[in-house]
């Protein structure tokens, strides 16, 4: 009964939130830089999420996820260049292409154990980015600018951001939801025993080849979908831009800040640091300065050593002592 | 789909709770029903409402102040031109607001505009970090936020073209005073100005110097080869090169693509010297420069001549590389000996040098003439009002004697690409920059072919 | 210049910078066999080396190699002190968590020399070794040669600490076994310290002697950290000799790839060998020690 | 009395393994441990070898409290300690094993002294010195384990299923030199699989279950208990 009471309020505290995120484009209408920085959080949070299933809960460091990024922002735009095709396909087709890759290069290195695994996606990463960057079929180093459309659902192009902020904010949802399912459910539970001891979860029979690639696959879908969208938001896509490594390095960062392996974790980092980031790009970073970085990276350091367990684990804490306090 | 996720937890929920289950079922699907509405219709509305708005212009900011934004990588590995122009920028606004009656700069005798009421100029920073993101959302925030009057920036192209969406969409001019690529003033872009010469003229520029050599030396040079970096810039650079080098009848033996900051250069060179062209052509940034010139010294191995881009200009290249660097080329905009003569550049220079122990490059000389385009503009259209100065530019004329830069003039083509004002090319000779070619500029003899790592 | 001697160039170039990589690559395989730590700072230290040799010539004057010795002494104190001050409390963490720290350390240590000495690129003009051997038509660059000279002394040294002394024995040991080497007697913690000390004046000397030939920026740590990382997974974690024999592989790969098929390709080839690598022989080519 | 545990509970994160163990070892003794898997057995071994720390409850050590102290002072006080798994340095010579053995002396000439002695007493070292230790086999490796364990010149030597794994010729080889060892005057504890053979060879056992010791006798008296014979000699005497 309790429990189920603490749903209840769990479950109106999220609506209320949803109303304010829902309602909040009306009040910004006038400021397409808070809704452009809306955006970039609602884009981290898919992609974080994305991240969380295969780091947080299956435990492979993967730093190939800002890949899967890229190839759904060149499939979808590559086809609406050349076929004329509506991005609502080529999201489809993008998806397609990423979970392929993620499949083949998951089969082939994913038994490689922490620090193999990481570093052998990074040398991927690198390989598919420096290929793009050679690569004249796909616009090389020029990058690839979308023709600007009419603005339509059907091209998925608007000249306000509007749209773009209700859509991102639709796929961060989704990817939550999804991911709050997974958690919930028996592959979910395989996937936290394949990071806690992979050996003891094949000695159980679980199929850790299987799930850990289930992980990686459904973490490339994700990040396939935001970058198509992405792609359709920016309107210019090009190999050092939506290929670099600090994508994927950004979204290791969120879900560590918020908490790795909680459906909340990705959530909560991406809605602090993002923003952060940006605050303190215009705030220091004006100055010519680096110091922006020096904050992040000590931020980061303070975190890992003395609450590797993400911001999460803190606000829990929170609310318990606070609730210990209500109720003495 | 969230309503449903609502419901399913809803469902456990009033399975455990008895009491009212039935009513609270009721009232969380009122308020989903509700909230899905408000949910549609602020879309909606959305959707609906961005197609009849046109883009809402600026409100126009305080007479008192100007707010000219300005975005140029402050941070990143190309922060050093970022910091150049930053200095160069300051200057300007320092000129321009205040009482300079013996500089022959356009404002620099009046404080402040004076068709504005002596309005003082202000620049508000972005960082573009080098990236064509952050490029475009730092232009947002200037445009939005602090609602500057115009823009400027941003070196890079790719970070240019991104950051001059935002500008198009809300109707701010976005003047560009540094960024070479072609394409970005054949989008048709409304509010785009670029006050400086595409990439297209100083490769056509290199390849009509080597003609003249042909010709003057008899030469006969007729191999080229191009190190360009996989950039967008350095990739657009190569195949200009290629296509004039065609055009003016060279043959381009090797082109070499490389890896921006790559560690090593061996392999290029080697191949380069392979080949064994006549000319070779540098296009890549500074680091990149440097280094080519130290590997070609171990391989022990020069063509009749290389040239690089305006980059080597900067204090960094001959600090790193001292002798070393002697007889090499580059095609500039700014060559700082020409303009000794002219008594503006050396005060300004002086000026420069007097508060930040730095002297102009050109970069950051760009950066500075771009100002006094756009001031000069404002200035004219008498109002902070867009569209007034985006049709003050279409007017613009600025006679070379007012400028830093050795053009005949500032005037725009109906693109909105600078008219006039190509490359001159300059060597170093003994630690020196020289303007060599047209040889009608030329401070100095050029020194031909270049000697090779023996004879020095 | 034909074939024969274009393709003893190329093996020459290889093994040169392959010998920097290598010295690059065996501080990060120690730090990584022992501790079970991948150093994403890695590049930056060594950038970090390179701009202390830089200082020293420039307010003292003083050449990169004959301020190597500071250099190396300098860093195998800021070794120690990353051991003390961060990574000790990280010891049993997830991999995840390392990776993070040391990320994070890399942010500070680049930004921070970002701010300080701006992003300008130096070099040290006129150093000591300048110019190049020429044998025939192939050219052999003294800076280079000289710094594959110390690589190849400092990991002579290197090995033979570990193989003949008490601590490098008993580096050995924890790395293979930390438990059993805790049963008998080692102190751990000590262990790591050296471990650390040791790995971080390794890219010391790699910094100070990539100052001789190269430019000196506050970013330039990137550029040598993933080659690093290949070096060091080719040639297996944890040993010298495969850190040696992966910086070498890879300083081949590159030139003959670069040279003989496209410059721009050429990191292709490396990672591309790497993945293979890693899915035919997932261990690298050597063991631990 | 050389060792006295005292009552002492221990865990591993959240899984209280000894829940209150009680024994104590006298000079010059074999003891054995017995019980099922998962009694808490080699945890009594870690907890006395500073490998963990006991929440409650005391270690006593030649009359000193050594619960808190680090492993590699309880090795000084005279303890050694060796594993259930494979605990040889595979990558390492056999010499170079041994030599890691004495890591914690300072003397030279009579370390040297100790291998020439040890080597006498495990022929196979001498033999195959220079080889990688992950090249030996299992009794071997068991062998090589003893001896470096020795080096230390312990009081107390812990021995965690020395026969584990080993074939039944070589785990009465295995017997025969912790007899031997014994007599030279060390003090040792097993912990055993093999139930009977270790009662058979030890003077005194204890056994373990659910984290505490349920029982203690003379390895004879444990060998006929009844329950004993039950549970863990197959029910048969």
């Amino acid at each position: 009964m309790k429990n189920g009471m603490n749903f209840f309020k769990k479950g109106k505290w999220l609506f209320l939130i949803l109303i304010a995120l829902l309602l909040l484009p009306n009040f910004l209408k006038d400021e397409p830089y808070v809704l452009h920085v809306c955006i970039i959080v609602f884009v981290y949070v898919s992609l974080a999420q994305a991240w969380n299933l295969i780091g947080g809960y299956a435990g492979q460091i993967s730093f190939v996820n800002h890949t899967f990024f890229a190839i759904g922002a060149y499939t979808s735009t590559m086809l609406l260049i050349y076929l004329n095709l509506t991005p609502w396909i080529g999201l489809f087709v993008g998806m397609a292409i990423a979970g392929c890759v993620a499949y083949v290069l998951g089969f082939q290195i994913l038994h490689l154990k922490g620090h193999y695994f990481a570093v052998a996606t990074i040398a991927f990463a690198e390989i598919v980015k420096l290929l793009f960057l050679n690569w004249r079929g796909v616009g090389a180093a020029y990058g690839l600018s979308l023709p600007l459309k009419m603005p339509s659902f059907y091209y998925l192009m608007w000249s306000s951001k509007l749209p773009y902020y209700y859509i991102f904010l639709l796929v961060a949802i989704i990817s939550t939801i999804l991911i709050y399912t997974i958690d919930k459910s028996k592959a979910g539970m395989y996937f936290r025993s394949i990071k806690q001891d992979e050996d003891g979860a094949k000695h159980k029979g679980i199929d850790t080849r299987y799930y850990k690639l289930l992980a990686f696959v459904i973490s490339a879908w994700i990040c396939a979908l935001v970058g198509t969208l992405y792609a359709q938001y920016i309107l210019y896509i090009c190999p050092r831009s939506c290929m670099d490594i600090m994508i994927s390095t950004k979204c290791i960062l969120i879900v560590l800040f918020g908490g790795l392996g909680t459906v909340a974790g990705p959530v909560l980092g991406a809605v602090i640091l993002i923003p952060l980031a940006e605050y303190t790009r215009i705030k220091l970073g004006g100055g010519g300065q680096g110091w922006d970085y020096i904050i992040y990276g000590l931020i980061i350091l303070v975190i890992v050593l003395y609450q590797p367990q993400g911001v999460y684990s803190i606000l829990r804490r929170c609310k318990k002592n606070v609730q210990k306090m209500l109720r003495s | 789909m969230y309503s449903y996720y609502i419901r399913g937890k809803l469902k456990k929920n009033v399975i455990q709770v008895n009491d009212g289950d039935v009513k609270m079922k009721k009232e969380w699907k009122r308020i989903s029903f509700f909230l899905m509405t408000i949910m549609l219709a602020s879309t909606l509305s959305g959707c609906i409402g961005e197609k009849e708005e046109t883009p809402a212009p600026t409100t126009p900011a305080p007479v008192e102040d100007i707010k000219i934004g300005c975005i140029w990588p402050l941070t990143g590995d190309l922060a050093a031109y970022g910091a150049a122009n930053k200095r160069a920028l300051e200057l300007a606004v320092e000129i321009i607001n205040n009482k300079y009656p013996d500089l022959n700069l356009p404002l620099a005798a009046s404080e402040g505009l004076p068709n504005l009421g002596g309005a003082k100029i202000k620049l508000i920073w972005g960082d573009s970090r080098g990236t064509p993101e952050e490029g475009r959302s730092a232009a947002e925030y200037l445009i939005i936020n602090e609602e500057v009057v115009a823009l400027l920036g941003c070196y890079q192209s790719a970070v240019t073209e991104t950051a001059s969406l935002p500008a198009e969409t809300y109707g701010v001019p976005f003047l560009n005073p540094d960024s070479s690529s072609p394409t970005l003033t054949e989008r048709g872009y409304k509010w785009f100005w670029r006050c400086t010469p595409k990439a297209i003229d100083w490769t056509r520029n290199a390849l009509e110097f080597y003609t003249d050599i042909n010709e003057k030396f008899d030469a006969n040079l007729h191999t080229y080869g191009i190190f360009n970096e996989d950039t967008l810039w350095g990739v657009e650079s190569g195949d200009w090169l290629e296509y004039w080098a065609d055009e003016f009848g060279f043959e381009v033996i090797e082109r070499v693509q490389y890896p921006h900051e790559t560690p090593d250069l061996s392999a290029e060179v080697l191949r380069m010297k392979q080949a064994n062209p006549d000319l070779v052509h540098i296009a890549g940034y500074i680091s990149d420069s440097i280094l080519y010139v130290k590997t070609m010294k171990e391989n022990n191995w020069l063509p009749k001549m290389v040239m690089s881009g305006e980059m080597i200009q900067m204090s960094d290249f001959l600090d790193a590389l001292g002798d070393d660097g002697n007889y090499f080329c580059l095609t500039i905009l700014f060559p700082q000996d020409l303009v000794t003569t002219k008594a503006l550049t050396v005060k300004l220079n002086e000026m420069m040098d007097e508060r930040y122990g730095k002297t102009f490059d050109d970069p950051s000389a760009r950066a500075f003439t771009g100002l006094f385009v756009l001031a000069d503009a404002i200035n004219r259209a008498g109002s902070t009002d867009p569209a007034k100065i985006n049709a003050a530019f279409a007017e613009t004329n600025i006679p070379g004697e007012k400028m830093i830069l050795p053009w005949a003039a500032i005037q725009f083509d109906e693109k909105h690409q600078l008219k006039a004002g190509g490359y001159v090319i300059q060597q170093i000779q003994d630690g020196e920059y020289y303007t060599v070619w047209p040889w009608e500029l030329a401070t100095r003899d050029i020194i031909w072919p270049m000697p090779s790592w023996d004879e020095r | 210049m034909d074939l024969v001697y274009l393709i003893l160039q190329v093996i020459i170039n290889g093994i040169l910078i392959g010998g920097v990589y290598a010295l690059i690559a065996v501080g990060l395989s120690l730090i990584w066999g022992v501790m079970e730590i991948v150093n994403f700072a890695h590049g930056d230290y060594l950038m970090a080396a390179a701009f202390f040799s830089f200082i020293f010539w420039s307010y003292m004057g003083l050449d990169p190699l004959i301020s190597l010795p500071l250099v190396v002494v300098i860093f195998l104190f800021i070794g120690f002190g990353t051991q003390k001050f961060v990574m000790k409390r990280l010891i049993d963490s997830p991999t995840l968590i390392t990776i993070a720290a040391t990320f994070a350390l890399s942010l500070i240590i680049r930004y921070g020399f970002f701010v300080v000495f701006k992003p300008d690129y130096r070099v040290i003009r006129d150093p000591l070794l300048q110019g190049s051997l020429h044998i025939s038509s192939i050219s052999i660059p003294i800076a280079k040669m000289v710094t594959l000279l110390i690589a190849i002394i400092t990991m002579i040294l290197l090995f033979s600490f570990l193989k003949y002394t008490k601590k490098g024995r008993a580096i050995r040991a924890t790395a293979q076994d930390r438990e059993v080497a805790k049963s008998l007697g080692v102190n751990v913690e000590q262990i790591f310290l050296i471990t650390w000390g040791l790995g971080i004046a390794c890219v010391g000397i790699a910094g100070a002697m990539l100052s001789t030939f190269y430019y000196v920026f506050p970013l330039m740590g990137v550029t040598f950290v993933l080659i690093a990382f290949a070096s060091v997974t080719l040639g297996g974690f944890g040993s010298v000799h495969g850190a040696i024999f992966g910086g070498l592989a890879i300083g081949l790969i590159q030139q003959f790839g670069g040279t003989f098929v496209s410059p721009a390709l050429k990191d292709v080839f490396v990672f591309g060998v790497f993945i293979l690598v890693l899915i035919f022989k997932p261990k690298g080519f050597f063991g631990k020690y | 009395m050389l060792l006295e545990v005292k009552d002492i509970h221990a865990s591993y994160g959240k899984f209280e393994i000894l829940k209150g163990v009680t024994l104590n070892v006298d000079e010059g003794e074999i003891v054995c441990m017995i019980g099922p898997n998962g009694a808490g057995k080699s945890t009594v071994f870690r907890t006395i070898f500073g490998f963990l720390k006991p929440l409650k409850g005391e270690v006593i050590f030649k009359g000193e409290s050594i619960g808190n102290m680090p492993t590699h002072e309880i090795i000084k006080k005279g303890v050694s300690y060796i594993f259930q798994r494979d605990s040889v340095f595979p990558n390492m010579t056999v010499m170079e094993n041994m030599k890691m053995g004495a890591y914690i002396r300072d003397d030279k000439e009579q370390i040297q002294k100790d291998i020439e002695v040890l080597c006498k007493m495990f022929p196979i070292i001498k033999e195959r010195k220079n080889e990688m230790a992950k090249n030996l086999s299992g009794g071997q490796r068991q062998m090589l384990e003893m001896a470096r364990g020795l080096l230390l010149h312990p009081d107390l030597f812990l021995l965690d299923e020395p026969t584990a794994g080993l074939a039944p010729k070589v785990q009465k080889l295995t017997f025969k030199k912790i007899k031997e060892i014994n007599e030279n005057g060390i003090t040792i504890m097993i912990v055993e699989q093999n139930a009977r053979l270790a009662l058979k060879h030890s003077d005194r056992a204890y056994v373990l279950e659910n984290g505490k010791t349920i029982m203690e006798g003379s390895g004879v008296e444990i060998l006929n208990n009844p329950r004993v014979i039950q549970a863990y000699l197959g029910g048969k005497k």
